[in-house]
């Protein structure tokens, strides 16, 4: 009776836009005049960007390939998304992540080294937080919006102008976690920033299984304005992702922002999409690459040249060389350092541990 | 130092207060904590003192007090969280034991998360159900939470205030029986710098059988203390305090001098702290035990209905048959007529 | 900064109404049809059931503040919401409420009395929840909204046109429970019809608290449609449900209703209101007391005259007189009892526990 | 009785599968169980075979799954939930324990849950944050619920059978690095009257010291029995197979016996399985007991990242170590040039 309402696809709303797939770029829409500044520099170090991360993605996907890595959730396809909300932020904004957002990581200034050591296992993040802005990536799906809104919280507290600003997936909306923080942020008009992108699948479920209507339309039953974006136009993210920090540093509250992106590369490197995806799919999403369309603007205006494609390139083979080189210098930790950091004050019960496990290694060599 | 006659409940309110004082940092959030002042009046009054965003009325969503909170610890705040009852912690769980006790070693000591999470537990007050829960050794098996609880108002305004400066999360059980309770408090003491939450305290001396116990049954076992003394049966009674970390030291040097050990709780015996310290303090004084180490809890069932839960709770009676047993006299309780 | 938003009321969709406070019926609205069939003998059992239900409360109320029971959560202003949309059901649906829910349990057919045996304490429920296809009252908020939609969907599976309905406050749409429970009646257009009392209150917090808009908004951006009603108009409240359950048979799945109501008593025996409550509010709901408008309709249309008032009020309170007698003779449950359903299969533990406990006891006696 | 060489994850979907044949009241719910058969294939083909309403892929919530599952028990299934990894389980935490847990003595006995709840997990894989816990302790505390875990193939086999056949709500822990390691499953077994699922089983006979473990340690604890025969230690194994209620029937016989008991498991030392097993075999052959119980277990840390896992997950030398440590050998390892 309802297998053919599980087939059938959400509702798509009608949305930001501004570089198409054409490389074609709006200078007049609604959401135009908030990337006026962005000129031809400025675009091209956007596409510098989408480049390195997506070859630190293809970097990091060999080396789980080749056994340096335990595994690796790949962006491919997202760049747009992380890169144009990134970019938007200002420094003292704080970023709560989920596992995807490398893209995020490195506009942040976060090593791609350290974007590694949790997936090769040495340790659970790769960086402080503090010194980034931007929180280690959230491995439970939707816990970090709470953080984020609470953090927001926490700034209007401080009477701080920052924004915290969550990445979350499809899949994260249909988590209570992601809900509740949709609550609090619109009950005390936390200044947050709700970017979910939607790449169409969470693993093996596509995107109308969580929802049977536009991700973006869960907003608005919650209070909060929503905004459904061309996810693979930098562009256009950056432009409404401006405008919901603007809405926040003024006071009035969060935004949820829906970037219609999709996930060309599997879940992780552990994962076969062959399994459960129609080919076409890829296909059709292909033609809405990301760095496509910008590469094409760019050239369009004359100022990718084949000179300037080999210089980017060889910065992201630099990045991608030192990114290999890093993992593979990482060190195992040593087995006392398993006790390090469980409390922050002393405990009894750690010490007492980690004295009969060096007491145990001693006996052992 | 001013002494004041409170309540446990007056005395957490007080150390609440005290603690908003001295660090403006401190917040507290929860259901209804605000203008109510709290189910049990424990925030009383510090909505009208603090205002309304350092003292928060939440929305009705446990996971996410939990989880605002922890960004309010990255902001730099020090949150302290009311969960309203015991059995509406569970909702919370996954944000307590995947990101609360983890936040600290996942980022390698980057961030701290000095955050208190108060929690009515137990029963003894007829309530009903999901409002008499004991979940503490839930918590006690989660590494990376300290777990304390209180028993007297005064000990419950000294370790508040440890709890909130302590820069690891903090569980603080209040045992709901012992809101209404009297006591003098200290109220203006300077915190010691050997905290109080850290070590258990023997609560009464004695030397044939240790009685191990904590928050509400704290006042039973004293009760069964005083009445044991009367037939001449000496209990050292211990109240543990913090029940993760548990101070083995304190506990290990009691029953190495009485060869005796009872352990009194409220939750489930299988896997509750009794279990915890029988098999950690068999393993400490293994030659000193003259008697396997003796539980005195609750029932392996859910939390029963109110006309059930004096059967159900250990009360003088059956922490005496315990004492009892653990001293090979099985049969006492009923010479002696009870 | 935010004071003003957290004193902002959430703005008010249109609403269903059919019967005003002055007692006036709508016969031409678009939802009147639906209740075309509740002429005045119909309309009097329902204001029946209403005196009754409030009768049930006063005495419930009344019985723990003489010590015989330990709480009492009265429906006080809340009776049409529930009686109009249970006795809109069907006997095949199946019902899964909160504790505050009596009216409800009233109508399936549940003893009064059975209704006390929880709040004096003598079980954790009071009743068979397959005899009168109504689930025992869920104390942890929202957590019921979930079995419903499980219970949906095995109508479903069995191809049955039961409906499962649930009933939740304005508090509970916090919860993540109940927006998982949205999501999951979503995506597989489950009959389920989610029926919300909104009666202004979640213990002290206010409904603004819990949300920025109006609570029937939250259901759209699930995908689910959502009608606002007054919750104390009997018609209009079995009106919506009856066109709730229809859609929801006819399988097009779930509908949110939000009944907008007022809780004119405490939270419990155990609260006290006037702490947090601005007194002129419970004045102006007096105003639109549930059973003050049936009562001047069917005086209006002259068939309730002081006889049949006598009639009705002496009903009630043989109802009352029985509930405290039932109550008054409830025993306690033997300790022995402990034991029981604690698992359905034989258990070597609580085997155990149980003959320990009993050596006990013959020990003590 | 046809016998096949299975894997173990591929030896629960033959269960599974069987199980659905034999009564259609049975369903499969859980995220990435239709299409894609599970990350670990263990419901692979069962869409297919059964439609995706009997094999539902969920959205992505887990207190929803448990919570659904409920109510599709209230109309008559018999749910079988798949948590994807250890670490999501705690989401549903609620629902488990406030729900699951306690319906049928809530509702006196009229309402039966009877669910069975699949959860992969313990380390050993390399696997990234929250894909490692061992969150079985925080159950067996939990009254109301039936805990299990399988070791093998052929266990695996007829232990999901009995569980989804059962009237109470069980949880069947799956040890995920076992999942690939083959043996002989008697498929078309009629399920014996005797539940495998009741009862612990002597995986290798001994006489010296009695080792418990489960799941992913018992093929650990029988290759440390086998060290051990080299050096002329008899080891008694024993695989719990039920964690809750636990056969203390068979663990006490064979300490009685045996004098000595050693107690393995991944979960951390403090509150884990161990100690209740610890304590509860003190309590029942104290007289018996030549040295205190030893556990070896996970340390008290929140589970390590890959690189330290085998550090923290009881191996060979630490089991062994744990032995001579019951024996009062405590050199030996080194000794051994180990
Ligand atoms: C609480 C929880 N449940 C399940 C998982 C397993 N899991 C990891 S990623 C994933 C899908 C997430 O999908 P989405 O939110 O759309 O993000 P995407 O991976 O597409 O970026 C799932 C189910 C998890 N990590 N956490
Ligand atoms: C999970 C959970 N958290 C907190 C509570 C305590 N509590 C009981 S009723 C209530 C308010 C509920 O408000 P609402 O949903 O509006 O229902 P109402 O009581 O107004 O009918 C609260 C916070 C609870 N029972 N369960
Ligand atoms: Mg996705
Ligand atoms: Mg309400």
């Amino acid at each position: 009776m309802t297998a053919d309402l599980l087939e059938a696809a959400p509702g798509i709303s009608p949305f930001v836009s501004l570089l198409g797939p054409d490389g074609h770029r709006d200078e007049t829409g609604e959401f135009a005049h908030l990337v006026a500044d962005i000129g031809s520099a400025e675009l091209m170090a956007l596409y510098r960007d989408m480049v390195i991360v997506r070859r630190i993605d293809t970097e990091a996907t060999a080396l789980q390939r080749q056994g340096e890595l335990g595994l690796w959730p790949p962006l491919l396809g997202q760049e747009a998304a992380q890169i144009g909300s990134a970019r938007a932020l200002a420094p003292d904004d704080f970023v709560f992540p989920s596992y995807r957002d490398n893209g995020v990581a490195w506009v942040r200034g976060v090593a791609p080294v350290d974007l590694l050591v949790a997936w090769r296992g040495v340790a659970q993040s790769g960086w402080d937080p503090f010194v980034f802005r931007v929180a280690t990536p959230q491995v439970i799906i939707g816990a970090q919006t709470l953080h984020a809104t609470g953090y927001a919280l926490g700034m209007q507290l401080s009477h701080s102008d920052a924004v915290a600003v969550t990445y979350f997936g499809d899949g994260a909306t249909s988590e209570g976690d992601v809900s509740e923080a949709l609550v609090f942020a619109a009950s005390y008009a936390a200044p947050v920033v709700f970017f979910c992108q939607n790449n169409q699948w969470a693993i093996s479920e596509p995107v109308r299984l969580q929802s049977r209507t536009a991700i973006v339309d869960r907003a608005s039953g919650f209070g909060i304005p929503g905004i459904q974006v061309d996810g693979n136009d930098v562009l256009a993210v950056m432009a409404v992702t401006r405008s919901a920090l603007a809405r926040a540093r003024r006071g009035e509250g969060p935004t949820f922002i829906e970037a219609v992106t999709y996930r060309m590369g599997p879940h992780t490197t552990a994962d076969d999409p062959t399994r459960y995806r129609p080919p076409a799919e890829l296909v059709e999403w292909t033609a809405k690459d990301p760095l496509t369309r910008v590469a094409a603007h760019l050239r369009g205006i004359g100022i990718l040249d084949p000179a300037a494609e080999a210089r980017i390139a060889a910065d992201a083979d630099a990045v991608a060389a030192e990114l290999r080189a890093g993992c593979l210098a990482m060190e195992d930790p040593p087995s006392e350092s398993l006790f390090d950091h469980v409390y922050v004050e002393p405990h009894p019960r750690i010490d007492e541990q980690r004295s009969a496990h060096e007491a145990y290694l001693r006996m052992l060599s | 130092m001013s002494t004041a006659s409170l309540t446990m409940s007056a005395a957490i309110n007080a150390g609440l207060r005290r603690a908003m004082e001295d660090d403006d940092r401190v917040v507290v959030m929860g259901e209804d904590v605000g203008k109510l002042g709290g189910v049990y009046r424990v925030t009383q009054g510090l909505q009208q003192t603090f205002g309304n965003r350092r003292v928060m009325d939440t929305p009705l969503a446990e996971s996410a007090i939990l989880g605002t909170a922890i960004g309010l610890a990255y902001a730099g705040y020090r949150p302290v969280c009311e969960i309203q009852f015991d059995g509406f912690v569970y909702p919370a769980f996954d944000q307590i034991v995947s990101q609360v006790a983890r936040m600290h070693s996942r980022t390698r000591g980057t961030v701290k998360l000095p955050m208190t999470i108060r929690i009515p537990f137990g029963g003894g007050i007829g309530a009903a159900e999901h409002h008499s829960d004991s979940p503490e050794a839930l918590f006690t098996h989660t590494s990376g939470l300290r777990v304390v609880s209180v028993s007297d108002p005064a000990d419950a305004y000294a370790v508040i205030r440890e709890a909130i400066a302590s820069d690891d999360p903090v569980l603080y059980f209040e045992p709901k029986r012992r809101y209404h309770v009297k006591g003098d408090v200290a109220l203006d003491a300077t915190p010691s710098p050997v905290r109080a939450m850290d070590h258990a305290r023997v609560v009464a001396a004695g030397t044939d059988v240790t009685l191990v116990a904590y928050g509400g049954l704290v006042q039973t076992a004293l009760a069964a203390a005083a009445a044991a003394q009367t037939e001449g049966i000496s209990i050292e009674v211990i109240d543990l305090r913090s029940l993760s970390p548990i101070d083995f030291e304190a506990v290990v040097a009691s029953v190495e001098r009485t060869g005796r050990l009872v352990v009194a709780h409220e939750a489930s015996q299988t896997g509750g702290l009794g279990a915890e310290i029988s098999a950690a303090v068999t393993e400490r004084c293994f030659y000193s035990l003259e008697h396997a180490p003796v539980r005195v809890t609750g029932f392996d069932i859910p939390f029963p209905p109110a006309k059930l839960e004096k059967h159900h709770i250990p009360d003088l009676d059956r922490i005496l048959d315990g004492v009892d047993r653990v001293l090979d006299r099985p049969n006492s309780l009923q010479d002696r007529g009870w």
